[in-house]
């Protein structure tokens, strides 16, 4: 069972490299964005399965920290790119 | 190889493929996406080495603040056409600086593995002593009671960091509001998300310093999630930075740094610097805690927000 | 292994498919809206299937509430992402979320 | 008061503790800050003192744990006589500073006005937890300390001076704490003594303290790392340009003096003798491009570049061989240029701000007949630079004079002429302003400065000149906690 | 091959990694990152030093010692952030003279 988690881990691994093509390739930020978005969830997946993996509850907090955190950079980077840099991009449409 | 330590060895071949993407990529702000992908990474490995309190510090630090702090400092060149850089490639000179610090890597990674494979550590000193210390985690051990010294100068060096940053305000802002006025539309899916979002945040930070002194966390991975909570507050537009010239942001700051101060000498001139006698040394680290999360989440908010930028 | 386990292992691999696919439509589909709606669909799923794997491991009603406010969390922030950044790259400064500052 | 009653006062960490609590009041208080400090100075310089007294009486290190856990668990501090000189020299430069800075209380704007007294403070505090520190971690976090204040106070001046400053400081604490990463993984501790008593270690240790030392190297700004020092040094505030020339680069040097001296690993002798070519190199190059500057405090900052230099030659003279009886007055005179040095340097910086103050710029060919509007400044500045120079009675002499005698008998004749040419070009570039200012030339409208603003910087001059006069005592405190004692002392 | 070594290596590589960056890249937001690369991969080789009696238990004083360097490292990246700040805004450039020319943009 264990040797199957770890598996799983690698399989999530695979998505995190995947998405990392994307954060390269672009085009545009907000696919960059995007990726780097995915990535936060993958990372929060993995952390989850490690958790389960080494049966240890501790573990779900980092899972929990990631979960929390992750889309701050999201939410930072639409307030960058709105019209004057302190934003929405709904007040913008 | 069996798949656990397959995944170790793709997981830290992906940590390197996203640094030398962030080092070496033609875009800032890609640079800045690989930054952020590469503190998730970090955490996810030092889950596998076993040191889940590192491993929150880095999410919440690494992943989180920090990248709210990169994407601000990009938006900032970018308004300022900053982004930029003349090219001005001498593969020769980057050939040369492959080598050298390949060198570097090479000879670090050599010493480490011609060392004596048991390594003598400190986690049997720790061990024996642990439970003198007031707490049940080995770590908060270290960085309230065995190491409490380097753990008062860490949480100066954030009130100086502030002191630091805010030396660079103009002259005619001295005293302002840090950053822009943020706001969101009313009702809108950011305001929402900047009302929803807080009261959990809260209940995870008050939650990890709490679990800090048995399990994993603490003071500084509950200050980081309780300031970052603060950022999202100020940038879904709920709230405002408070202006750097208010008395009682200032004392918030220095507050808790102060108390460790105040309680490290008390316990110098009754003979032991920083001591904590075993009976009460968990109340104590526990009460140092609390008032030392408050100090830090304000102080690593503020070092986000950055200098003042308007005036009240 | 007995059925918590087979149940948990499923769960799992359910989820990691799930991922796969998310990551296929970000790499694979042609503009911005599109990748974000294979995305939040594709790993919230994801995600709740593996947060139910782990769940029925773990067995202890503490870390089941933690798995579920992490689960939870990544919802909400994932629908509030990719709707903000939808907005963003529609919005009326195409050059900002647009182009590159190479390209 | 007894023995007794000054072991009963926690002075070792009072040292440490008194500006960090002053900085933490400092911060909230804003522009009050200045009166905050100027109480809590003298305060300072009193604990310093009787800390040394202390050392001198019990004429051993005075060592403590925090939290009374032992080594390696635990993080010691220690002051032996090293320490207590550099702790006295830091408190008496840094009061002269704060009083120099409070009676100008006018420069800069209310940002300057508000954030220099925590980040001063804070300075002051993390020289003295370098000093008394004797765990390598804690001295990174020390260092780091150091380095977030004192960037922020060359950025006053400049911030490209300060972002060049702050990125070679940077990559410096990166590559020490490399060395004390590598350090623990082979040992499995950071203590400094325990580190020295386990003997001379084997490759590993080597590396780790040749990654330590290249990382302290960029710090102290040793030739080629010095790029970053003379326009943050020349550019920053006075009493800013005053602590960082004088104390600030010692810090660094003075943690490869433990390195190399108190843990001593395998010693290699050819990252001795590299040391000291970097240092002969630094003098020659400081020395030569002091020369050119035009401006009064870059001729001071290029100064501070070569006079650096003598200090790293402490190595190939003390370093190599440890046992050999004239090296232990080697090292102390040494460690006496490096004091005196500060006192010099600060008196210098101080006369180059006065100067700046009264005629508002400080280009050397504005300066011309300068002697007559501020007399006591000037003399200030020549008593300085007799000092640097290394003429006698100054400290530096006895510090010149000791490394000198170590050269000619450990037969480095190469190094010996060195240090004697650098002391010729020192007066060369310290003569041409000095010699201007003193010219009768055009003069031109100086503002009045007032004389207890001039005192300052004349003081700290003296006080130089005294190390040399009274030279037996700081020689003695000097010896406590050396493993070897000085067999030819100041005859 | 254990885990502690992989990622020991892997802190190695790191090193190397923003060494390199840090050597040739002239934007100072760059050289903010590389920064804060080799400072982890610092901490990993720390770390795996910590591990290497396995997981179970690691050595509890890196750790807490990695935590102090994440916090002293997340200081000093807020200051040399602002101070790049305040230099475009004084410059309008995010490189220092005299760089520009041996590096790569």
């Amino acid at each position: 069972m264990d040797e199957f988690l770890y598996l799983a881990c690698i399989g999530l691994l695979g998505t995190v490299a995947a998405s990392l093509v994307r954060v390269h390739l672009g085009p545009n930020r907000a696919d960059r964005m995007m990726g780097a978005q995915l990535i936060g969830t993958g990372g929060v997946a993995i952390a989850l399965v490690l958790a389960g993996a080494a049966r240890d509850a501790s573990m779900i907090d980092v899972a929990l920290v990631l979960a929390l955190l992750a889309s701050f950079a999201a939410v930072a980077f639409v307030k960058a790119t709105s019209a004057d840099g302190a934003g929405d991009p709904e007040e913008d449409g | 190889m069996n798949p656990a330590l397959l995944f170790d060895v793709a997981l830290a071949a992906l940590a390197v493929v996203a640094a030398l993407s962030a080092v070496a990529g033609r875009d800032l702000f890609a640079s800045v996406a690989f930054y952020i992908v590469y503190g998730i990474l970090i955490a996810l490995a030092w889950m596998r080495l076993g040191a889940v309190d590192v491993a929150l510090a880095e999410a919440a630090i690494g992943a989180g603040l920090t990248g709210v702090l990169l994407i601000g400092a990009w938006s900032q060149l970018h308004r300022k056409g900053a982004t930029e850089t003349p090219p001005g490639p001498s593969s020769a000179a980057r050939l040369l600086a492959a080598g050298a610090s390949a060198s570097v890597a090479v000879l670090v990674a050599v010493i480490f593995v011609g060392l004596p494979a048991d390594g003598a550590g400190l986690a049997p000193a720790v061990r024996e002593n642990v439970a003198e210390s007031g707490v049940s985690n080995p770590v908060t051990a270290v960085l309230l009671n065995f190491r409490a010294y380097d753990t008062l100068m860490e949480t100066i060096v954030l009130a100086v960091a502030l002191a630091a940053v805010w030396s660079l305000t103009r002259d005619e802002l001295w005293g302002g509001i840090p950053g822009l006025r943020q706001h969101a539309r009313d009702g809108g899916v950011l305001a929402t998300f900047g009302r929803l979002l807080p009261p959990l945040g809260l209940l995870v930070g008050v939650y990890l310093v709490w679990a800090g002194s048995s399990m994993p966390g603490g003071a500084f991975q509950a200050a980081t999630v309780l300031a970052a909570v603060w950022l999202l507050l100020v940038m879904s537009g709920a709230m405002d930075e408070p202006a750097i010239g208010s008395t009682a942001i200032r004392l918030t700051i220095v507050a808790g740094p102060a108390l460790f101060l105040a309680y490290g000498t008390g316990g110098a001139f009754l003979g032991t610097f920083l001591g904590f006698p075993a009976d009460v040394a968990g109340m104590l680290i526990v009460a140092i805690e609390y008032v030392l999360t408050v100090s830090i989440a304000a102080t690593l908010a503020l070092l986000v927000a950055g200098v003042p930028r308007r005036q009240e | 292994m007995n059925v918590a386990d087979w149940l948990s292992a499923l769960s799992i691999l359910v989820g990691v498919a799930f991922f796969i696919a998310g990551t296929a439509g970000l790499l694979r589909f042609p503009d911005v809206h599109s990748r974000l709606h294979a995305l939040t669909k594709a790993d919230n799923l994801g995600l709740g299937f593996i947060s139910l794997g782990v769940a029925i491991r773990m067995a202890e009603p503490w870390s089941i509430a933690k798995i579920l406010v992490v689960w939870m969390l990544t919802v909400l922030a994932a629908a509030t992402v990719a709707q903000l950044i939808a907005r963003a790259a529609l919005g009326t400064a195409p050059e900002e979320a647009g182009a590159d500052d190479h390209r | 008061m007894t023995a007794s009653g000054l072991a009963a006062l926690p002075l070792l960490e009072l040292t440490v503790v008194l500006p960090l609590a002053g900085l933490l009041l400092a911060l909230p208080l804003g522009h009050h800050g200045a009166r905050a400090t100027l109480a809590l100075a003298p305060i300072i310089l009193l604990v310093t003192a009787l800390l040394c007294i202390e050392i001198m009486w019990s004429g051993a290190p005075i060592e403590r744990v925090a939290g009374g856990w032992d080594v390696p668990l635990g993080i010691a501090l220690r002051a032996d006589g090293i320490s207590g000189a550099f702790l006295l020299t830091t408190a008496l430069v840094a009061c002269a500073v704060a009083v120099f800075q409070a009676q100008g209380g006018q420069d800069g704007g209310a940002t300057r006005r508000s954030t220099f007294w925590p980040l001063f403070l804070a300075t002051w505090g993390a020289l003295n937890a370098v000093f008394v520190s004797g765990d390598l971690f804690n001295l990174y976090v020390a260092l780091e300390l150091l380095t977030l204040a004192a960037v922020a106070m060359v950025a006053y001046g400049s911030t490209e001076a300060a972002m060049r400053y702050l990125l070679f400081a940077l990559s410096g604490s990166l590559v020490f704490l490399l060395g004390v990463a590598l350090i623990y993984a082979g040992s499995g501790t950071f203590d400094i003594g325990l580190l020295g008593s386990a003997g001379a270690g084997d490759t590993a240790m080597t590396v780790a303290a040749a990654f330590m030392t290249a990382g302290l190297l960029a710090k102290a700004a040793l030739f080629p790392f010095h790029a970053w020092l003379p326009p943050a040094h020349g550019n920053a505030p006075t009493p800013a340009s005053a602590l960082l020339s004088a104390l600030v680069v010692k810090a660094p040097f003075f943690i490869l003096v433990r390195i190399w001296f108190d843990i001593g690993p395998e010693t290699s002798g050819v990252l001795m003798q590299l040391l000291g070519y970097l240092g002969v190199a630094a003098i020659l190059y400081g020395s030569l491009l002091a020369m050119r500057q035009e401006r009064l405090k870059l001729v001071i900052a290029y100064s501070t570049v070569a006079q650096l230099g003598y200090l790293f030659l402490v190595f190939p003279l003390a370093g190599a061989a440890q046992d050999l009886p004239w090296t232990a007055g080697t090292w102390s005179g040494a460690i006496f240029h490096a004091l005196s040095h500060a006192l010099a340097k600060a008196a210098l910086f101080l006369a180059a701000g006065i100067v700046i103050e009264a005629v508002g710029h400080d280009r050397l060919q504005g300066l011309a007949g300068l002697a007559r509007d501020l007399p006591m400044t000037v003399f200030a500045f020549g008593i300085a630079a007799v000092s640097i120079m290394g003429l006698p009675p100054s400290g530096a002499f006895i510090g010149k004079y000791l490394m000198l005698t170590g050269a000619l008998a450990g037969g480095h004749v190469f190094l010996a002429i060195v240090m004697i040419g650098g002391g010729l070009l020192a007066a060369a570039y310290l003569f041409r302003p000095l010699r201007l200012m003193l010219l009768a030339g055009e003069t031109q409208p100086a503002k009045a400065i007032a004389r207890r603003r001039q005192v300052v910087p004349l003081l700290l001059a003296l006080a130089a000149v005294g190390l040399g006069i009274a030279a037996s005592l700081p020689y003695a405190l000097l010896q406590i906690g050396r493993s070897l004692t000085a067999t030819e002392g100041i005859e | 091959m254990s885990t502690a070594l992989v990622y020991a290596l892997c802190g190695a590589s790191l090193v190397g990694v923003g060494l390199y960056g840090f050597i040739t890249r002239a934007h100072l937001l760059r050289r903010i990152l590389a920064f804060n690369i080799i400072g982890s991969g610092i901490f990993l080789l720390l770390g795996g030093a910590g591990s290497r009696q396995g997981a179970v238990s690691p050595d509890p004083v890196p750790q807490a010692v990695i935590i102090t360097g994440i916090v002293v490292a997340l200081s000093l990246t807020a200051l040399a952030v602002a101070l790049l700040v305040r230099l475009v805004e004084d410059t309008g450039r995010a490189t220092l003279p005299g760089e520009d020319a041996s590096r790569d943009a």
